[in-house]
Parts: structure tokens; sequence; C-alpha cells
């Protein structure tokens, strides 16, 4: 096997190592060090996909993160990805890659039909058709688009590679190891920084791996080669490649992807795919060189027409020839390198040159070298559908809008430079107030709004004699601003050839008569003919411009289209481009995979899960768990078969037939020391707590400032200035933040701490008619009667030698009592109450019984809490003080909150006592009312009355408190159910609250 | 045995990751720290009390970010404006807090058993805490402690030792798997010795 | 004005397309008008065509800062919904979804109005009943609502996560079949271009300077292009409601606040609906270029930065992932942020205020984009008429001294504290 | 991501810290009267303009203070940041 054409002697890729490859389904192979677009040029493939809108070929057109096209699907290890670029993508054995965007292929693709119906599928055609009749929009037209549209195909498979993050601070971030990079690193290392150097290509030195430069008697590449490593060898330094800064946010926080197993052919186990930095900076040096524009011609997307400093970079690097009879069409210096190149590997370029009559050493060389070269000449169209066989090209007028006669010229390539566009993405990004440069043509950054330096080719500096002595110094004053050192070291001598200016000119006009398209966006097929339209019916703003044509918004989002467009928006406007202004540079600089972004948190990990002490039992004995936030709670203890309703029932019986023990660890616990703890939560809760005694615990409600409720639980008063605070499991740390807020900023004058005890203790609730016998048996040496315990009582006492505190509160309403130990012990106490349990047939229960409990009850919880309720709705008048003010109060007497009609809880039950309301169903009074029907109130929560054996529900209902009695209905139209209710009190259970105090 | 430490399920000992073939001090050692004494300190903001007259364990309570005073025993780390952690292997230590900080003028709350507590030893400890922690640890020296977050979960870290590097990770208790979940799987790229 | 048509596409490619009109004017501000409309976005322009359609006053100024549609109008994920639980927000809303229904007809504008539906997953049962209860809700008021088991989800979008390595299970969904998206920019030139056509004078790159306000009435406008007379001003920059109250020594219960998107490189169809993540803040859909089009939450500090920082980003990804996890692939294209009207309910505002002549149309939190056709519609009629319409009773500025809230999520006065 | 100076602590992230809004809003004393206006202005009411603004952050994964920041809402440049009690 040969390869066309590569050649023998020039190139850093590595030809003892062969790879092969596919591209679609045909073998080839290539060397380490390839790139995949460099590897399938050098086997002589040109046509590597179709574009966008009209399925034109496609070819390649940088060498680079430019590329605007050149993408294809990748395979690797058994995985797919979608739209990924050539240029970028470096060859590894086994690659399988094929075209996107073509069916069936890329050789003959049938969506080429719109390159015919190019005429009537102008900029903004679909906002003009596709409307009659009226649902074929979305029926028809719209699918037939959207299959049309998109490029690759996405796996749904799930990632299994790894991807991670990584937190780094250093004085010095550089961007961009070319020479402006490698100089002011060099300098800042040396002077005792903290360096992190990145280049997002795998080899460093940039432009100096294809300029022939000399720097201190070394060429370009030596002298880049040395500079790294050693860089690379000193401790202060990072250096690192394959790695892209794609972001700059705000105080100095730069973001970069680190690819690191991308080039090979399988992530080594382990080992992250992709490692993204989060990068703090005391400096930014943005190093990151320019991009070479496109002259704009008729059919200038076609196969074999690419940048002159890519078809150099193809040379250089990796040995290709992009073609045999290259045509270099150039308006500067730039173009004339290539051409050399060519000639001195014995191809024999033709220069066309836009200018008249320039002249500096690089010409004289390439004069020298006997090179041809057509001044005041221009290409004014491409020939060749697939490949470039030709080229129509003509002499042009010195005020460049009249041709001479077009002229046929044979080539297989056309190299095209329009000279260079800094790339201030980043610096932009940062906040930069970029300015035009009237002499490049292009923005630069202006005034740093944060601490970032652009240099060399990235401000618009061109010689590398000024880009060194620039870099250098700024290497040097940055590093000795931070570090305080001053180790400078000098500058080495240049040797580079001159260059003259470049020609003001950008786009050929067109000859007249032909109608050729000239692309400004290759991807999304925005041609100069788009950009007319679109002035021309009034889009005028370069934002309106932008999404009218989809100019610059496609996957390269315009590196190498948006300047063009600007020329030529300038140019129809009559205003300068800076008048014009560019769109906004948003971070991501490049398209950055969302795993890189999203790093270790994904799958089960993707928010931690927080655990009792007591899990590892609650799985053992068959819990199916609830998520309660991020806490896993058991919902009920499986027995065999059962259903979540049939256990949950039976857990529930048994608590109010014998006792039930239910881990309630995961409730909020804020310890409160002080000589104003009293007082605080005097203010906190809407009632009393300033005569609580020692011993004695209280159920508080708590609102927010606007009068809802925020949060309620029992506090208890261990001693004289220490209470302990319970809140649900959802607002315990916005509770502590509250209380935090408060003390901190608003009553600073009292003196309590709270902490946050949640973890300290395991929490066992154990509740049911015979949980005091189970209770003194766990405890023989206290007195569990009424007297010596009584409800709402506290005390502590041994648990078979561990330090117990024992709360008599209750939540399911039957007698209860709530044991804590710290929770080392927490296994140990549950294990303990099942055991002593066993002979009051003692069985856990789950959150769903516990929900079951307190409904038959009335007592409120989290679904009556939603953030919309006030105390009253929740019938808690009496925990209301009058008397004291509390955060809230003042809301409470608000026109809305004291309404006769206002909502209150009320229960529910079927007429027929038979059928389950669903929650979220709403209450009507009228089933048949026409649409809309008005609603009275919402079911809130319902259960399965264990102490009735019907259905009972809560209900948050409109004037609910003149409703009881009442017969309504239930409606889920969801569920199709209309079912017949009466409003009965909340109270359905015990309503004076006997069991808890027996 | 009736107590049962934070990792006791979680915690497993062996190689992990990418160990094979690297030796013993290349790999790092993570570990379970289980029976601390932890004291929460906080001087109430009426105190007149000067805290430069009090010597826990022999350890005085400085008012200095990051700031750690420790002996073989005790690690007194600073935890927020008078606000400290005490972490004790001594459990005695609780009487002498209890008899030497009045009531009136200091908080005392115990929370021994409301942390998961890992240890991680080896050159790329700090690779790890990298992972995860947006806290410059590149100047981070030897009995320095700082509190911040570890993939979303808070974490307080004190620094053990620097040659070779050696933390200790407290977060809370029942974040415990999840955070030695965090921490195990960002070691696999070295290798990891669980002990 | 011209028509739109595939008649008119192919005549007009016969003469290279050199013969269109131009799709609205660049007016030049004149001295007096009946009503100026402050604020050239979606909401803004379409005020303008209603009260030129619906109420016959064409004597109308439009007067943009920037250029048209280039604030929230042009930076949002394009969704159109009337999912909602609170009546008030229901019938606006859905009003809404019929104005929606026939938009391209109506503006002779193809803004691609595509009821593709929209899913909120949920994640556990007691999540399911709160969507049940929005649901019925929605049921009870007219609106299409479907509430789908895990089974019925998984066929809608088996890409999400139904494997055992999930953090948050699907339990199920609730579905608006007629919910959808529209391109958005489109919706903005639409209205742009009939408004212009009827007589509607659109000012962009004017910035207000000043109010004149004698007697508690408004008298007129100062701009950077001069003082315009008038006497009836709508002010409809969300964003900015704020910047301009204070010209007018007004206080508004609103904040403003950061909201990024992101949208992802083309791909081919693979996501039909939209869909929400039940256990945070995510929401994607596919737009017809092939793109993920993604949101979730506030930066969550107040900004007017119209840029985001990393973590946010990284945060909602987090959960993109959670719930599908082949996004983990893809790559991010293009990233920006609008910066939103955070009411103190989550609810919008569209009323009267205390000024005479002076009427307030903000707070629209993440939802304004949806609302464009009602908000336009109903504040069209509180100018026109000087008096609320029973669409937008709801959304009164007196609701916070009240207490009639519209707290759709709960959370209060701190909706946009994360 | 931001980076606040905490007064107690030193640079740290943003990730540490939750925000707590404007830091100008007073509450208004207990037990005094105070017009409806004037409390409904503390619960809804805020300036948010674009420039300085004044605002509390918790450095809740920290030391858990409440602290004082002056941030510019339109370049988020910090200025300024203060203990809880300090005025700012």
């Amino acid at each position: 096997m040969t390869q066309n054409y590569r050649l023998d002697k020039i190139g850093l890729i590595n030809r003892d190592k062969k790879l092969s490859f596919k591209f679609n389904g045909k073998n080839y192979f290539g060397y380490e060090g390839d790139t995949l677009a460099s590897a399938l040029l050098a086997n002589g493939v040109h046509l590597i996909g179709r574009s966008f809108k009209y399925h034109r070929p496609r070819g390649f057109f940088g060498a680079g993160v430019d590329e605007p096209y050149a993408i294809v699907q990748l395979y690797r290890n058994n995985e797919t990805e979608p739209n990924v670029k050539t240029t970028e993508q470096e060859l590894f054995e086994g690659l399988e890659a094929t075209s996107v965007n073509c069916w069936p292929s890329v050789n003959f693709d049938i969506g080429a039909i719109n390159n015919f119906l190019k005429v009537f599928l102008p900029a903004g055609f679909y906002y003009k058709t596709f409307m009659w009749p009226k649902s074929f929009w979305y029926k028809v037209y719209e699918p037939i688009i959207r299959k049309a549209a998109g490029l690759g195909v996405a796996s749904t498979k799930h990632d299994k590679e790894r991807y991670e993050h990584k937190y780094e601070y250093c004085d010095l971030l550089i961007a961009g190891s070319g020479p402006s990079g490698l100089a002011s690193a060099y300098a800042a290392a040396k002077n005792g920084a903290r360096v992190i150097l990145a280049e997002d290509k795998p080899r460093f030195g940039g432009t100096l791996l294809t300029s022939e430069v000399n720097i201190g008697n070394q060429t370009g590449k030596e002298w880049a080669e040395n500079i790294i490593s050693e860089l690379k060898e000193m401790p202060n330094v990072i250096v690192k490649n394959r790695s892209q800064v794609f972001g700059y946010y705000d105080h100095n926080m730069l973001v970069m992807s680190e690819k690191l197993s991308d080039h090979l052919p399988k992530t080594k186990k382990y080992n992250p795919k992709q490692r993204l930095w989060y990068i703090r900076a005391k400096e930014v040096l943005i190093s990151s060189g320019s991009i070479e524009r496109p002259l704009v011609f008729g059919n200038n997307d076609t196969p074999g027409v690419m940048l002159s400093s890519a078809a150099k970079e193809y040379l250089k690097v990796y040995g290709v020839l992009v073609g045999k009879k290259p045509l270099i069409f150039t308006n500067n210096d730039s173009g004339y390198e290539t051409a050399i190149e060519f000639k001195k590997n014995g191809i024999e370029p033709v220069i066309l040159d836009t200018r008249k009559e320039p002249n500096s050493e690089i010409i004289e060389e390439a004069k020298n070298l006997g090179i041809q070269i057509k001044f005041s000449y221009v290409v004014v169209a491409a020939k060749g559908y697939k490949k470039v066989n030709a080229a129509e090209i003509a002499k042009i007028s010195d005020n460049k809008n009249d041709l001479g006669t077009l002229e046929n010229i044979t080539c297989d390539c056309i190299c095209v430079s329009g000279f260079w566009t800094p790339t201030i993405h980043l610096a932009s990004q940062s906040g930069n107030k970029t300015k035009f440069d009237k002499d490049i043509d292009a923005f630069v950054p202006g005034v740093s709004k944060q601490s970032e330096t652009t240099l060399g080719a990235a401000n618009g500096t061109f010689t590398l004699a000024e880009t060194l002595k620039d870099s250098f110094n700024a290497g040097y004053e940055l590093s000795k601003k931070i570090t305080k050192n001053d180790n400078k070291i000098s500058h080495p001598t240049v040797v580079e050839k001159n260059k003259t200016t470049h020609d003001k000119f950008w786009c050929v006009p067109l000859p007249k008569g032909k109608n050729y398209k000239r692309f400004l966006d290759f991807q999304n097929d925005v041609a100069v003919s788009d950009i007319e339209i679109a002035l021309k019916e009034g889009y005028r703003s370069i934002e309106h411009v932008k999404r009218y044509t989809t100019l610059g918004m496609a996957t390269d989002q315009g590196k190498t289209s948006n300047l063009n467009g600007l020329q030529l928006v300038s140019n129809i406007e009559n205003k300068i481009v800076p008048e014009v202004g560019h769109t906004t540079f948003r971070p991501p600089y490049t398209p950055v995979t969302i795993g890189a972004i999203v790093g270790r948190e994904v799958g089960k990990h993707s928010r931690p899960t927080r655990k009792s002490p007591m899990h590892s039992w609650h799985e053992k004995n068959n819990a199916v768990f609830v998520d309660a936030g991020v806490w896993l709670r058991p919902r009920y203890y499986k027995i065999g078969e059962e259903t979540l309703f049939e256990g949950s029932k039976r857990e529930a019986k048994n608590v109010r037939a014998n006792v039930g023990v239910c881990d309630v660890t995961t409730l909020g616990k804020i310890d409160i020391k002080g000589p104003d703890a009293a007082e605080l939560l005097n203010r906190v809760y809407t009632n009393a707590w300033l005569k609580l005694p020692v011993g004695k615990a209280r159920y508080g409600v708590m609102l927010r400032e606007d009068g809802i409720v925020m949060d309620d639980g029992t506090t208890t008063r261990i001693s004289e200035n220490h209470y302990h605070m319970t809140t649900t499991t959802a607002q315990a740390a916005n509770v502590l933040s509250h209380l935090e807020y408060y003390l901190q900023l608003v009553w600073p004058e009292l003196n309590v701490n709270v902490v946050s005890t949640t973890e300290q203790w395991a929490g066992a609730a154990i509740a049911g008619p015979k949980s005091r016998n189970l209770l003194q048996k766990l405890f023989p040496n206290i007195d569990a009667s009424t007297e010596g315990l009584p409800f709402m009582g506290y005390i502590e006492a041994d648990l078979f030698g561990v330090h117990a505190r024992i709360f008599r509160i209750s939540f399911s309403g039957e007698l209860a009592y709530e044991v804590n130990v710290e929770s080392d012990n927490g296994n140990f106490m549950w294990e303990k109450i099942m055991e002593v349990g066993q002979e009051f047939k003692i069985q856990p229960y789950g959150t769903e019984a516990l929900s079951t409990l307190r409904i038959e009850m009335g007592h409120i919880a989290g679904s009556e809490l939603d953030g919309r309720t006030i105390p009253y709705d929740n019938s808690l008048e009496g925990l209301v003080s009058k008397k004291k003010d509390f955060i809230g109060k003042r809301s409470l007497d608000r026109e809305a909150f004291i309404a006769d009609d206002r909502q209150k809880v009320v229960g529910v039950v079927p007429i027929d006592k038979k059928t389950s309301i669903p929650e979220g169903s709403h209450l009507v009074k009228d089933a048949m009312a026409p649409i809309p029907n008005p609603k009275l109130g919402y079911i809130s929560a319902s259960c399965w009355s264990v102490e009735y054996d019907n259905p009972f529900s809560l209900a948050i209902l409109k004037d609910g408190k003149n409703m009881i009695g009442q017969k309504l209905f239930a409606m889920s139209p969801l569920k199709n159910k209309t079912i017949p209710v009466e409003i009965v009190s909340s109270h359905y259970v015990d309503p004076k609250g006997e069991r808890v105090r027996s | 045995m009736s107590s049962i430490s934070a990792l006791n399920a979680t915690h497993s000992k062996g190689l992990f990751g990418d160990h094979e073939g690297k030796n013993d001090d290349e790999l790092l050692k993570v570990s379970e720290l289980k029976d601390f004494l932890i004291i929460q300190i906080v001087k109430y903001k009426s105190s007149l009390t000067a805290i430069e007259n009090i010597k826990i364990d022999n350890l005085s309570l400085k008012n200095e970010a990051l700031n750690i005073s420790c002996n073989a025993n005790t690690r007194i780390l600073w935890n927020g404006p008078n606000n400290w952690l005490l972490i004790s292997s001594k459990k005695e230590t609780l009487k002498e807090i209890n008899e030497k900080l009045l009531e009136a003028d200091f908080a005392i709350t115990n929370v021994s058993h409301s942390r998961a507590i890992i240890q991680i030893e080896g050159k790329n400890t700090k690779e790890i805490l990298k992972k995860g922690c947006p806290f410059n640890f590149n100047e981070l020296k030897k009995d320095t402690c700082l509190n911040s977050t570890y993939n979303g979960m808070s974490v307080t870290i004190d620094m053990i030792d620097d040659n070779p590097e050696k933390v200790r990770i407290f977060t809370l208790r029942s974040f415990g798997e999840s955070f030695y979940h965090s921490i195990t799987d960002a070691c696999l790229e070295f290798g990891y010795k669980g002990i | 004005m011209q028509k739109y048509s595939i008649f008119n596409l192919i005549k007009n490619a016969f003469s290279g397309h050199q013969k269109w009109d131009l799709a609205w004017k660049d007016a030049t501000p004149k001295k007096e008008y009946d009503v100026v409309i402050i604020g050239g976005g979606g909401h803004g322009l379409a005020t303008a065509y209603y009260l030129a359609k619906e109420h016959n006053i064409t004597n109308v100024a439009i007067i943009e800062k920037g250029w048209l549609g280039g604030g929230n109008m042009g930076r949002n994920t394009t969704i159109i919904r009337s999912n909602y639980m609170h009546d008030d927000n229901a019938l606006f809303s859905e009003f809404g979804m019929d104005l929606w229904r026939k938009m391209s007809q109506d503006l002779n504008y193809n803004v691609m109005f595509s009821p593709r539906g929209i899913i909120n997953l949920a994640h556990s049962d007691a999540q399911m009943n709160i969507f049940a209860r929005r649901g019925n809700s929605m049921r009870l008021n007219g609106i299409d609502a479907v509430l789908l088991n895990r089974e019925e989800v998984k066929e809608i979008i088996p890409m999400a996560d139904f494997s055992d390595n999930v953090r948050f299970p699907i339990f199920g969904g609730l579905m608006q079949p007629s919910a959808g998206t529209a391109r958005h920019d489109a919706v903005a030139w639409g209205y742009a271009r009939q408004a212009d056509s009827m007589g509607v004078d659109i000012i962009q790159n004017c910035e207000v300077t000043g109010f004149d306000v004698v007697g508690g009435k408004i008298q007129g406008v100062r701009t950077s292009r001069g003082d315009i007379k008038v006497k009836k001003i709508g002010l409809c920059v969300a964003g900015s409601t704020n910047i301009l109250a204070e010209k007018l020594n007004m206080t508004i219960p609103v904040e403003t606040h950061l909201l990024q998107a992101c949208v992802t490189e083309p791909v081919k169809p693979v996501l039909d609906s939209v869909v929400t993540f039940g256990a945070g803040h995510f929401y994607i859909s596919q737009s017809d270029k092939g793109e993920m089009v993604m949101g979730g939450d506030l930066d969550g500090y107040n900004s007017y930065a119209q840029r985001g920082n990393l973590p946010t980003l990284q945060h909602v990804l987090t959960e993109g992932i959670a719930m599908m996890p082949f996004l983990s692939k893809l790559k991010m294209l293009r990233t920006w942020g609008g910066i939103m009207d955070m009411s103190m309910d989550g609810s919008p505002i569209i009323d009267k205020t205390h000024i005479e002549g002076l009427y307030l149309n903000c707070g629209w939190c993440y939802g304004g984009f949806k609302a464009t056709p009602a908000s336009g519609w109903t504040f069209a009629h509180t100018i026109a008429q000087d008096r609320v319409h029973k669409l937008n009773e709801g959304y009164s500025l007196s609701r916070f001294n009240t207490g009639h809230l519209l707290d759709e999520k709960g959370l209060g006065t701190k909706t946009w504290i994360s | 991501m931001l980076h606040i100076k905490c007064p107690h602590c030193g640079m740290r992230s943003q990730n540490e810290f939750s925000y707590g809004g404007d830091a100008t809003v007073k509450r208004p004393e207990l037990n005094k009267e105070i017009s409806d206006q004037d409390w409904d202005n503390f619960v809804y009411y805020r300036k948010s303009l674009r420039g300085k603004h004044k605002e509390l952050w918790q450095h809740i994964s920290g030391c858990r203070q409440w602290i004082k920041v002056e941030r510019d809402t339109a370049t988020h440049e910090i200025f300024k940041t203060v203990k809880a009690h300090e005025d700012i």
C-alpha cells in the first residue's frame, strides 16, 4: 500500500507506526501522529460530508479547531460520537468514521436535490411558507425538515467513560503554546511564578512548527522543543497538551478541557476520558494565535478549496500534499509561504495575488524559486463538484470592482489566504472591550476588564521578533508583580523574512451573467446573497443578520465566517466595521463534551445519598426505600409478595393495635444553647416559649416573614439554657440557616448558639398502645407511667449501657415515645427495641404507615404545608399567639389571609366508604358543571383508615370551617374519577387526642 | 459490640484502582478514623472571657482562620469566629472542657457521632482533594484546616502532614457512604489501598 | 404589505429575491404618539400589534434601546405551555395557547409553532400526587393534561434513564400534549412586521432617559433621540424593569437575575417532546435544527450581566445527564444568559399603576416567552380600555399587599434563591 | 465562579456560599407599629439595580457566618466584604 499524497522526508509523524482505519467502510492507513484529516488527505480522500442545507459536497477547509465542515461520525471502542472534527481527531489503530448528514452515501446524497432548489431556499424561506394548511406545519413540514436537519447521530446508550474535574490555582495561565505562549511561560517560570501552559493540539509550538524562522540560532521548531522540555522539568510549571481553555469566567476563573484518551483506541481503565480544569489564575496570558481568513469567491465551498495555512500545516506537520497542482489565492504574503513549501517539495504551485505590485523578501524568494505568480488576479469560481478540478480566474481592476476576461486554469486544490483574524474569543469573554484594528481589518483586544493580557497574533502582532519581545516582557513583568522576583532572561535573536502589507480585499465580485454562490458560512450554507436578502428585508442589526441567515451559528461558531460576514454587512450598509460590531463571543470557544462539564456526579452518584445509622438493618429486613430529599427512608418493610398498600396497612394496623417502631433519624435536629435561647424560640415560633419548663417538649410552628408556614416540629428544654429543636426532614438545612440569619444579622444581641445535631443522634419512634410497656422494659429504671413521663415529657436514661434521650411525643397520634441515642449506637438501640418488643408484637413501620397514621389523626405534614398555607389554613389558630410578636406575624392580617371564606384543612370521606380518593383530586360542588369548573379545594393526602377500615383523606378546602357535613365531589379527570364525598373534621380518629395522653 | 462507626459497612480493605505494578509508597492509603471525641466549642458573643488564658489538653484556642492547635492526642481546629472543633482521641478531654469552659461563656456541643472521617495518605493526596474541592491547596501547610465542600458535600479538611501528605476529611455522618465513594472513586486513577 | 406564501417565494426566486419588501421600517421618533410602548421585545411588539388590531389604536411607537427581539425574546428556550395549577395562570396561558395555534396564519409569518408536548417527570409517588393536583386542575380548567406512568413515559422518551443505576428513578410524569415550542426570533419579527404594516413606529437604538410626569399623570417620555409627548406608556422591559422603575421613583416587587441556557451541536432527531426533570431544575427539547436546547436554574444572585458562570451550567447539566445519560457524549456548542424579572411569587404583573397613563408589564420570571401573545393581548386591552381584563386580574400589583399571591411553586419570596 | 473574600476565612470560591439577597433591607423591630406599606416593602419590594449592590451571602460550607458583600450586578466585580455586624 502506498499513500499517493504522502511525502517521504517531511513531517512530524511517526512513520514507524502504521495505523489502520476505516472511513465510510473502506480501509485506509495512516501513521501515529496523524489526524484523521491528514490521514484521509494522504490517501487522496477529499469528500467528507455534505453541507447542512443544500447538501453540497464538503471536504477539508482547515487543519484544526477552525475547521468548519470536515466532521464525521466516529466509532471508538463500541461507542459512537457525532460531529467529530477530523482535523482535531488524532488517528488511532482501528478508528472508524463515517460521513454525516448524507443519505444513502456521501457520494450519492439524495438531499443534494436541495442544491438544485436553492433559488427557492434563500435565507429565511421557511418563515415565509409552510403555513398552509394550518396543521401541516407540525404534521408534515416540520417532521421533514427535522429529519433533514441535524448532523451526526447521537448514541442513546449510557456513556461508560469517566470524566473528572480538577480545581487548580496558578499565578499565570497561558492559553496557547505558540511563540508568544512559550516565551511568556518561559520568562514567567524562570521568574518563579506558578505557570500553567495549555495547548489544545497534541504538539506544542503552534506556528513555530510550520514557519521558516530562526530563534537564537535554532530553527523555530527546535527552539520550541527545547523550551517545552525545560518547562516540563520545572516544579512550578504545569504543561498540558490536548487541553483547550474554552471559557473565561468571572474573577479570573478559566475553564479548560483536557482530552486524555480521545486519541487512544480505548480509555485506560480507571482513567478519565477527559478532565475539566477549573483554573483560578492571578493573571492570564492569551496567546491563542490567529485564524486565517478565507477569500470569498464562487463555489468556494468545493472540496479542495482550503486555507493556505492548513495546506502548509498538512505538508510540514504530516508530510501530506493537499494537491499536486495547487493554486494559491492570496491577498497577503502568507500564501507565498505555502507556495514555497510546495515548490521545495517538488510541486509546482501557481500564485494568484490580488495585489498589484507587492514586494517583500518572501515574494522575492518565491520569484527566485521560479514560482509562477499572477498579480492583480483573483479566483472567480472553483470548478468541479466533488473536488476542485479547475478554477475560473480573472484579472481584477485596481479598484477591485471589475473583472477581466475569465480564464480557466487546471488545478486540484485552491489554497486561500485572506490574511489573519486574531483569536480574541477568550479576551472578549473576560469582558475586554475589543476594538477594530484597521491595519489588519480585524478586531483586537482593547481595554481589559479582568487580569488578562493578549499577546502575539491574538493581539494582532504578526511578526515573530515583536511577538517574542512582547511575550518575554509580559511573562517577566507579570510574574514580577506576583512573585516579587526579578530574574529577567534575555530575548533570543530572531531571523525571519519580512512581509509587506496585505490587500484590503476579501470578496471577489460576480462576473456578469454568472450567479455563483459565494459562501461565507460553509457548514450552514450562508452565502453572500443570503446576507444581501436579510439586509434588504430590514434585518440590519448584525444579530438580526446572524439569526435570520444562521451565519456563524454552525458547530464552528463562525471562526472562519464571522469577519467576512461583518465586512459584507458594512459594505452594503455603508458603515465601517466597528459600527456594525461583532456578535457576542460566548463560552465555549470550541464545543465541550457535556460529560466533562458534569464530571463524576453521574448515575447513582448524581447527587449524594444520606442514610441513617440503621440503614443496613432496614436493608436486611426487606425495607423498600423512598427518597426523602436526598435521604433514603424505609417506606415499608415488605413481607413476601405484599404490595405497598397491604404492607403499610399491616404496619399501621399494628401500631394502632400493638406497637411499632419507625426510624426518625432524618428529622432535623438543632441544638440550641445560650442565655437567650428561650427568647429566640419565642420570636421564631408562633406560640409562646418563655415558660416551657425544663424536661418538657412543645410543638411549634414557624413562619416565613410573608406569613406562610415554613416548618413545624417539637422543641424540648433539656436544661435551663439548652434546647433541642426538631424540624422536618425537608426543611432541616433551611431552618438552621434561618436561625443563623436572625441571630447574626437581625438580633445580634441574642446570645445563642445553634448547631445541627441531626447526625449526632439516631432516632426511633415507638408508637402504639403497648409502647409504654415496651419502654418500661427497655428502661427498667425509669418510671414510664404518665405521671413519671407525661405527654410532652422528656427524660434521659440508660439503654442497656447506652445513654439515651426519651421524648414523649407523638406524630402517629398514638401513645408514643421517641428514643434518641448517639449514632454509633443507633443500630444497637434498634435491635434492642425489636428484640424486647417481640413480646408486644412489635413491627417496624415505614413512612407510608406513618403517613396513614398521621392523616387519620388529622396531623398536618408536608402536603398541607406546601409553601402556600398559613397557620389558620391548617387549624393551628391555637398556636398563634395574640400577645407576642414573632417572625411573619405582621403578614397574617392581610386581606386575603383573614377572608371569611379562607381555605382550611378538613377531612374527606367517600360516601360509599369504599372508593379511595386519589391524592391531587379537586373538590367541586357540581361534577357536571361546564368547564372551567370552579374548584373549592384539593385532596392533599389520602389513606386507608385502619381505624375505621375505609378511605379517608385530608383536603384544603375553601371556607372549610363552614363546610363540615357538606356533600361535594372529588374529581380526578386524570384518572377519570368522580367520587361523591362528605366533608368531615380533619381529626378523624381520636379527635380529643386522648390516646397520646393516655 | 454495640457501637457501629459511620463507615463500618462501607469501608473495605485491600488494593483498588490502578494499583498493579506500583510500589506501596506510590499508592494512596485510605482509612476510616473513628472513636474520636469531637466537640464544638463556641464562645458566646456576650462573654468577656479571654480565650488567651484557656488551655485544653495544654492547647490554646486561637481565633485565626485555618489555624490548628495540636498535640499527639488532640487537635483544636478553627471552625469560624469564636468557634472551634476539638478532635481528640482522649475521651477524658470532655471532662476538662466542661470544667474549664464555663457554661455562661461557652456553648459546648458534643458532635462525636455526627461525622464520618476518612484519612488519606500518600503523595497524590492533594490531587484527590483538587478533584472535588475548590480550595487552593497548593500552599496549604501541615497543621492547618479548613471547611469547604467536596463534590457538593460540606467537609472539614485537616492537614495532618505534608511529607508525605496526609489529611483527615470530616463530613456529616449520613453522607458517609456517598462521600466515601466520592473519595475512593477519585483515588482509582492512582491506585489505593484501603487500610 | 407583501403576502408571504409559497407562490410569492417562487415568484421572487425568479427575480433573485431582489424584490422582497422590508419586514419592518426603521422609524424615527415623531413628536407625539397616543401610546408609547417601551421595550421592543416580544411582549412589547405583541402589545403594539394588538393595540392596532383589536383596539384600532395605531398612533403607537415601540421604543427599543437595542435591536428588537434582542433581550429575553432572543435568548429563551422557546417552550410554550399552559400547564399551570393556579386558575389565574392557567386561564391566562390557555388563552395564549389559542393565540399560538393560529399565530403563523394571523401574522402571515411562519413562527413554527410545534405542539410536540411537554412532559414533567416525577420521581416519587409524592411528586406524582403534586402533578396530579396540577393536572386535575388543568383538566377542570379545560386544558389538556395526561398523567403518564413509568411505562408510558418510557414509550415516549426511551432514552431517559430507566436503568437501575439511577439516583432518582422515574415514576411517571405529567404531560400536556398540546404544549410545544416555536421559533422565538420569528415571533418577534412576525409581530414587528404586522405592527409596522398597521402603522406602528418601530424605533430601535433609542434609549429611554426619563419620564415627564405632571400631577400624577404621564405627559411624555424622554429618549436619547428626543422627547416624545404621550399620555399612555406601556412599560414592557422584563430584565430592565427595575432600572426604568427607578426613573419613575417606583420600587417594584421584582428582582433581576440571570438565567443561562445552552445548546449542543445538532444531531439527528432523537427527542420529540419537551421534557423537564422532576428532581431538580432541568429542561430540554430538540430544535428543528437538531440542537438539544437546555436550561435550568438561575445563577443565584442578582445580575444584569447577560453572561453566566460555569458551575450553574455544570449543575444543570448534571441533572440533565441524571435524566438522560446519553447527553453525556454530546458536545455543548453555545451558552448564553438572559436577565429575568423575578417577581416575588413567581407570577407576572400586568396592571395599571398609581401614575395615570403608566401601565406595567413585568415579572415574567422564566416564563415570558410562552406568554408573549396573551401578555400582548391583555396588556393592549389594559392600556386601551384603561382597565384590566378578566384574564389579567390576578396579575395585579396590589396582590403583594392583599396577600392574593400566585405562588405556583410554593417557594414564597425567595423563588430566585437557589 | 465568583471568588468571595469571607471576612473571617479569606478568599473562597462561590460554591462554599449561599446567597441571601439585598443587605440594605432592615427588618422592622419586633412589637413596633408600622404601616402596611412599610411592612410590605420589607417583605417584597427590592430596588435590585444595575451596578453596585449590597447583598448578603452565607459562608454555608465554611464558617457558616452571614457576610455582607458589595458587588456590581453588571460586572460581578466585588468591591468590599464585611462581617454581619459591620455596615457596608
